[in-house]
C-alpha cells in the first residue's frame, strides 16, 4: 500500500548480537498463552495446551512458557523477545495446528518482523573487496604527465584505415619500388 | 442476515420514502470507540507512568526464568551461583531495610550478593578479551589491541550485550529501570559465576561468543587509528630496512575548487604500499599512509576477517603484541612464531 | 440481536462509523491540509493515492530497469564496448548474469566487471561482431569458444 | 562504521561526506567523535568515488547539437556506473573554441532562436548566424540547455558548463582540468592552410597536359 509503512520502523535484516557468529541463542525469551476455559474461540488453544505444550516446553528449554486462563476473552499469544520488544498475537478460532505454527514463527524470529519495513532484503558490512569504482580506477596513468590542452588527446581514435590513407600507402610503396628498381638498373 | 435486512429495508422504503441506508455488517462494537477515548483521556491526565517491573506481573516465575536463562545460552551455570550473580548489593540492603521496618532488629538474610563476583569477573573478562584479541589479530600493534579492549569493555557495549542475553528482567537490584552500570556489573558477575561453576576455558567461550563477536561488523580503523600515520609508516619502513616512503600524486582534479580531489599512492622501493584520496595533498598523503598501515596490520577491507572460533588459554604466559615503536615484519615472526 | 419489529431491524445502524473512517484517515495521515482531516475530502485523495500506488508497482520495475541500463551503458563505455554487444557476447559465452548484478559488479567490484568486458570483447572478435573488431585487448583472454 | 546498513548498494552521496568532513585530521584530539562515525580511510574512499572531474572539449568544426549530447552525458554524470538521478555525480565540462563550431547544412541561415520580453510585441526571432555574431558561446549553450529534460536540476547542471569562444581559457579553470573529450568527427584542414610543397608532392592520378589552361 502507498503508506501503510509510514509509521513503521524501517531496517535491514540483521541478526541480534551477531547471533550465529558466536553461538545460536533463541531470541524469544518468554511467551504467555492466554485463553478462556469455556469459550469456543479458545478451543484450538486448549487443544494445544492439552497435547503439545509439554513437548514445546521440553524442546525449547530456553523459553519460559506461562499459561494464563482468563474468562470470556479472545485467546492470545504474548511473546517477549530478547531485545525487549513485545508482540501480541490474537488467535481467535485458531486450530491446534495453527497455534503450533504461529508459535513456531514466534520462536524462530528475531523480533516482531511484521512491525518493521525492510529497506533491503539483505545486508553486508563489506560491500567491496576490490574497492568501489572511482573516476580513476581505469584511468591511463600517462594522463598525469599531460599538459592540458593537448592536441593529441582531442584526436579521434580510429583503428580503421581511411581510403585516402590506404591510397597514400600504396603510392609510397610504388615510389619505393620504383626507386629500388632505378637503383638496381642504374 | 444482511440480505434479510436489505429485503426488509426495501420493503419499508416502498412504504415510506424517508428511510436511511446502512449496510449491515458485524464490526467493532459501538461502545469500543467512546470507551477507548475515555481511557486515553484518563491516561493522558495521569501523565507518564513509571515502567512496570516485569517481575511484579502475574505471569512470573523467578526459578523458571533462571532455568531458562541457563538453557538459552547453552551454558551450565551452577544455579546458586547464577542467582548470586543476579543479586546486587542494593537489593540485599533493600530487603534488610524492609525487615527493619517490620521490626526485626538484626535482619539476617541468607542471600548472597554479587559484589565479589563483579570484581572477579571484570578482571577475568578483561584478561580474556586482551588475550583473545592478541591471538586473533597478531599483526595489530599493542596500542590497537588496548584500544579495542577499551572499546569492548566500555559501558555502552557491555550493557548492550548484557541486555541482549536477557539479564534485564532477572536482575535483582534496587534501581528500576535497570541502570547501565548495573547491567554491566551483572555481565561481569555472570562471567565470574561461569568461571566458578565451570572452568576458565569455558568462560572464554562465553566472552568470545557474546562480547568479542560484536566486533564482527565493526571497522577496526574506526575504533583505533594510529595517531601519526606518516611518521609511523616511515619508522616501520626504516626498521624493515626498506626504502623510505615515496609519495606520488596519481590523480588530481578540480584543484582550484572546494571539491578538489587528490589521489596519492605511496611506494617503497617501487613497491606499492597504499593509496589515499583527500581534498588536499597533505590529507591524501596521510590517508595513503594510513591505508599502507592497515594493509600491513591486516585490518583492511579485503583482509581476512577476525576469526571468532579460537580458544584462549588464560593460564599461559602473557605475550604482548608488538608496540608501534617496535613493529616490523621481522620482529613479527619472533612473536607470532613463524 | 433481537428485533421486535421490521422497522427496528432496518433502523439498526450497521457498523461503527468511527472505525470505518479511521481506516481511511490512517491512509491519509501524511497528506497536507483538509484532505488529511476531512473525511469526504480525504476519501477522494486516498482513492487517488491507491490508484497511483497500483500503477507505480509496475513503474518501479521499469524505473529500475532504466537505471540499470543507464549505469551499464556507462560502465561498458568505459571499456570500449556497447551494452548490446556486451550482453550478446556474455550470452554466447554462457555467462548468465542479470543487469542488476552486473551493475553491482561495475560499482563495487570494478575489476571483476572489467574482466567480464574483456571476455565479451574476445568473444565478439572471435565471432566477428562488428562493434569490437578493432578494440584492443590484452593477450591471454580465453573464452569458452576458443577451448572447443 | 556507524551505520553500515545504509551504505548498501549505492555509495552515499558526496553530501554525506561533506557533512562528516570534520575528519580525523581536523579533530586530532577528539578520537571518540571518529569512532562513532567512519574511519578516515572510508571517508577518503567516498571522496574519491564522488570526485568531480573537469573535462575539456574542443568545439572546432564540431556539430554543436551532436556535441551537446556528449557534453550533457558528462555534465549529468551519465558516464559513471554510480549514476543515479538523485546523487549529484555530474562533472564539469569546459568547452573551448566555441566560435569555430560548424552547423550542418543550411542551419546558419535557417535556424531561428525565439525570444519574448513578455511585453506586448516583445517577440523577436534571431537567426543562428546573427546570434553567433552577437555571442559566440550561445549556440552551444542553448544546444546543451535544450538537450536536457526541463526539470529543477537543469539550471544547476548548466552551472557546470563553461564555454569559451576561443582557446584562451583562464588559468584557474585550466588548472582544474584533468581529462579531455575526443572530437566527435575529424577536423578538416582548410585548403589555404595546406602548404604549397605538400600540394606539389601529393600523388596525382593524372597530370594535366602542359597546354591545358586552368580557369
Amino acid at each position: 500500500m502507498s503508506n501503510s509503512h509510514l509509521f513503521m520502523k524501517t531496517g535491514f535484516p540483521r541478526a541480534a548480537l551477531n547471533n550465529g557468529i558466536g553461538r545460536y541463542v533463541c531470541q524469544l525469551q518468554r511467551v504467555t498463552i492466554k485463553f478462556c476455559k469455556n469459550n469456543g474461540s479458545s478451543r484450538g488453544v486448549r487443544d494445544f495446551l492439552e497435547h503439545d505444550l509439554v513437548n514445546f516446553a521440553k524442546e525449547n528449554p530456553g523459553i519460559v512458557v506461562y499459561v494464563k486462563p482468563r474468562r470470556h476473552r479472545t485467546p492470545a499469544l504474548s511473546a517477549e523477545y530478547l531485545n525487549g520488544e513485545k508482540q501480541l498475537l490474537f488467535c481467535r478460532n485458531y486450530t491446534r495446528e495453527e497455534v503450533n505454527k504461529w508459535l513456531g514463527l514466534l520462536r524462530s524470529q528475531v523480533r516482531d518482523t511484521s512491525a518493521i519495513r525492510l529497506r533491503k532484503m539483505w545486508h553486508t558490512d563489506n560491500p567491496s573487496i576490490q574497492g568501489p569504482w572511482t573516476p580513476w580506477t581505469f584511468r591511463d596513468p600517462a594522463q598525469n604527465l599531460v599538459e592540458f590542452p593537448d592536441p593529441k588527446l582531442f584526436k579521434m581514435e580510429t583503428e580503421q584505415q581511411t581510403a585516402t590513407e590506404k591510397l597514400l600507402e600504396i603510392f609510397k610503396a610504388q615510389q619505393e619500388a620504383e626507386r629500388k628498381r632505378a637503383n638496381e638498373t642504374g | 442476515m444482511s440480505s434479510l435486512r436489505t429485503c426488509a429495508r426495501a420493503a419499508i422504503r416502498i412504504q415510506k420514502l424517508t428511510s436511511v441506508i446502512y449496510t449491515g455488517e458485524r464490526g467493532i462494537k459501538r461502545w469500543v470507540a467512546p470507551t477507548l477515548r475515555v481511557i486515553n483521556k484518563r491516561k493522558a491526565k495521569l501523565g507518564p507512568q513509571p515502567e512496570p517491573r516485569r517481575s511484579n506481573f502475574l505471569d512470573w516465575n523467578y526459578n523458571a526464568e533462571i532455568f531458562a536463562f541457563n538453557k538459552r545460552l547453552s551454558e551450565n551455570f551452577d544455579v546458586e551461583l547464577l542467582q548470586q550473580a543476579f543479586t546486587h548489593r542494593s537489593y540485599v540492603a533493600q530487603e534488610e531495610q524492609k525487615q527493619r521496618e517490620v521490626g526485626i532488629e538484626n535482619p539476617e538474610l541468607s542471600i548472597k550478593d554479587n559484589t565479589d563476583l563483579i570484581v572477579e569477573g571484570k578482571c577475568l573478562t578483561s584478561e580474556i578479551v586482551e588475550r583473545y584479541l592478541r591471538q586473533a589479530l597478531p599483526r595489530l600493534p599493542e596500542e590497537g589491541i588496548l584500544k579495542l579492549k577499551d572499546y569492548l569493555l566500555s559501558e555502552e557495549i557491555v550493557a548492550k550485550v548484557s541486555v541482549q542475553i536477557g539479564t534485564k528482567d532477572i536482575i535483582l537490584s534496587e534501581d528500576h529501570p535497570v541502570r547501565q552500570e548495573t547491567l554491566v556489573n551483572t555481565f561481569f558477575a555472570l562471567v565470574a559465576a561461569l568461571a566458578r561453576s565451570n572452568d576458565v576455558v569455558h568462560t572464554s567461550f562465553f566472552v568470545r561468543d557474546f562480547l568479542i563477536a560484536t566486533l564482527s561488523d565493526k571497522e577496526i580503523l574506526s575504533i583505533w587509528t594510529p595517531s601519526h600515520p606518516f611518521q609511523t609508516l616511515d619508522a616501520i619502513l626504516n626498521r624493515e630496512k626498506r626504502g623510505s616512503a615515496d609519495f606520488r600524486l596519481t590523480a588530481q582534479t578540480g584543484v582550484n575548487t572546494i571539491l578538489a580531489a587528490y589521489q596519492v599512492a605511496v611506494y617503497s622501493d617501487q613497491q606499492f604500499l597504499g593509496i589515499g584520496t583527500g581534498e588536499t595533498v597533505q590529507v591524501a598523503k596521510n590517508i595513503a599512509a594510513l591505508d599502507a598501515l592497515q594493509r600491513m596490520f591486516g585490518i583492511a577491507d579485503f583482509s581476512r576477517p577476525i576469526p571468532f572460533n579460537l580458544t584462549v588459554d588464560v593460564s599461559s604466559q602473557r605475550t604482548e603484541n608488538l608496540p608501534l615503536t617496535k613493529w616490523c615484519t621481522e620482529n613479527l615472526k619472533h612473536t607470532v612464531g613463524g | 440481536m433481537v428485533f421486535q419489529s421490521l422497522t427496528l431491524f432496518a433502523r439498526s445502524r450497521g457498523p461503527d462509523e468511527f472505525w470505518r473512517k479511521r481506516k481511511i484517515f490512517k491512509l491519509a495521515a501524511h497528506f497536507v491540509g483538509r484532505k488529511r482531516n476531512c473525511y469526504s475530502i480525504a476519501i477522494r485523495y486516498v482513492h487517488r493515492a491507491l490508484r497511483y500506488a497500483t500503477m507505480s508497482r509496475k513503474l518501479k520495475k521499469a524505473d529500475m530497469l532504466n537505471l540499470w541500463n543507464t549505469r551499464l551503458t556507462a560502465a561498458c563505455a568505459e571499456h570500449d564496448i556497447n551494452l548490446r554487444t556486451f550482453k550478446e557476447a556474455l550470452m554466447r559465452n554462457n555467462i548468465l548474469i542479470d543487469r542488476k548484478t552486473l551493475v553491482d559488479l561495475a560499482i563495487w567490484e570494478p575489476r571483476s566487471f572489467k574482466s567480464l568486458t574483456q571476455l565479451a570483447i574476445a568473444r565478439g572478435k572471435q565471432d566477428g561482431l562488428n562493434d569490437v573488431m578493432y578494440v584492443k585487448t590484452p593477450p591471454g583472454v580465453i573464452t569458452r569458444g576458443m577451448l572447443k | 562504521m556507524g551505520n553500515v546498513s545504509s551504505k548498501n548498494f549505492v555509495p552515499r552521496s558526496r553530501k554525506f561526506v561533506r557533512r562528516n568532513q570534520k575528519s580525523f585530521f581536523q579533530h586530532k584530539h577528539d578520537r571518540k567523535y571518529l569512532t562513532s562515525i567512519m574511519s578516515a580511510v572510508k571517508r577518503a574512499q567516498q571522496w574519491a568515488t564522488f570526485a568531480r572531474t573537469w573535462h575539456l572539449f574542443d568545439a572546432t568544426w564540431q556539430n554543436p547539437f551532436d556535441s551537446a549530447q556528449v557534453i550533457i552525458k558528462h555534465l549529468m554524470g551519465l558516464h559513471k556506473p554510480i549514476y543515479h538521478p538523485m546523487n549529484d555525480c555530474g562533472d564539469h565540462v569546459v568547452v573551448m573554441n566555441s566560435r569555430d563550431i560548424a552547423l550542418p547544412g543550411d542551419e546558419w541561415r535557417k535556424r531561428v532562436y525565439f525570444h519574448h520580453t513578455t511585453y506586448p510585441g516583445g517577440a523577436s526571432w534571431t537567426l543562428a548566424w546573427e546570434l553567433h555574431n552577437k555571442n559566440p558561446t550561445l549556440v552551444i549553450k542553448k544546444a546543451v540547455y535544450n538537450g536536457m529534460d526541463g526539470n529543477l536540476q537543469r539550471r544547476h547542471t548548466m552551472q557546470r558548463l563553461h564555454v569559451f569562444p576561443d582557446d584562451k581559457i583562464p588559468e584557474e579553470i585550466l588548472k582544474n582540468i584533468s581529462n579531455q573529450i575526443r572530437y566527435l568527427r575529424p577536423v578538416p584542414t582548410r585548403l589555404d592552410h595546406i602548404s604549397p610543397e605538400e600540394v606539389e608532392n601529393y600523388p596525382k592520378i593524372v597530370d594535366y597536359p602542359k597546354q591545358y589552361i586552368l580557369r
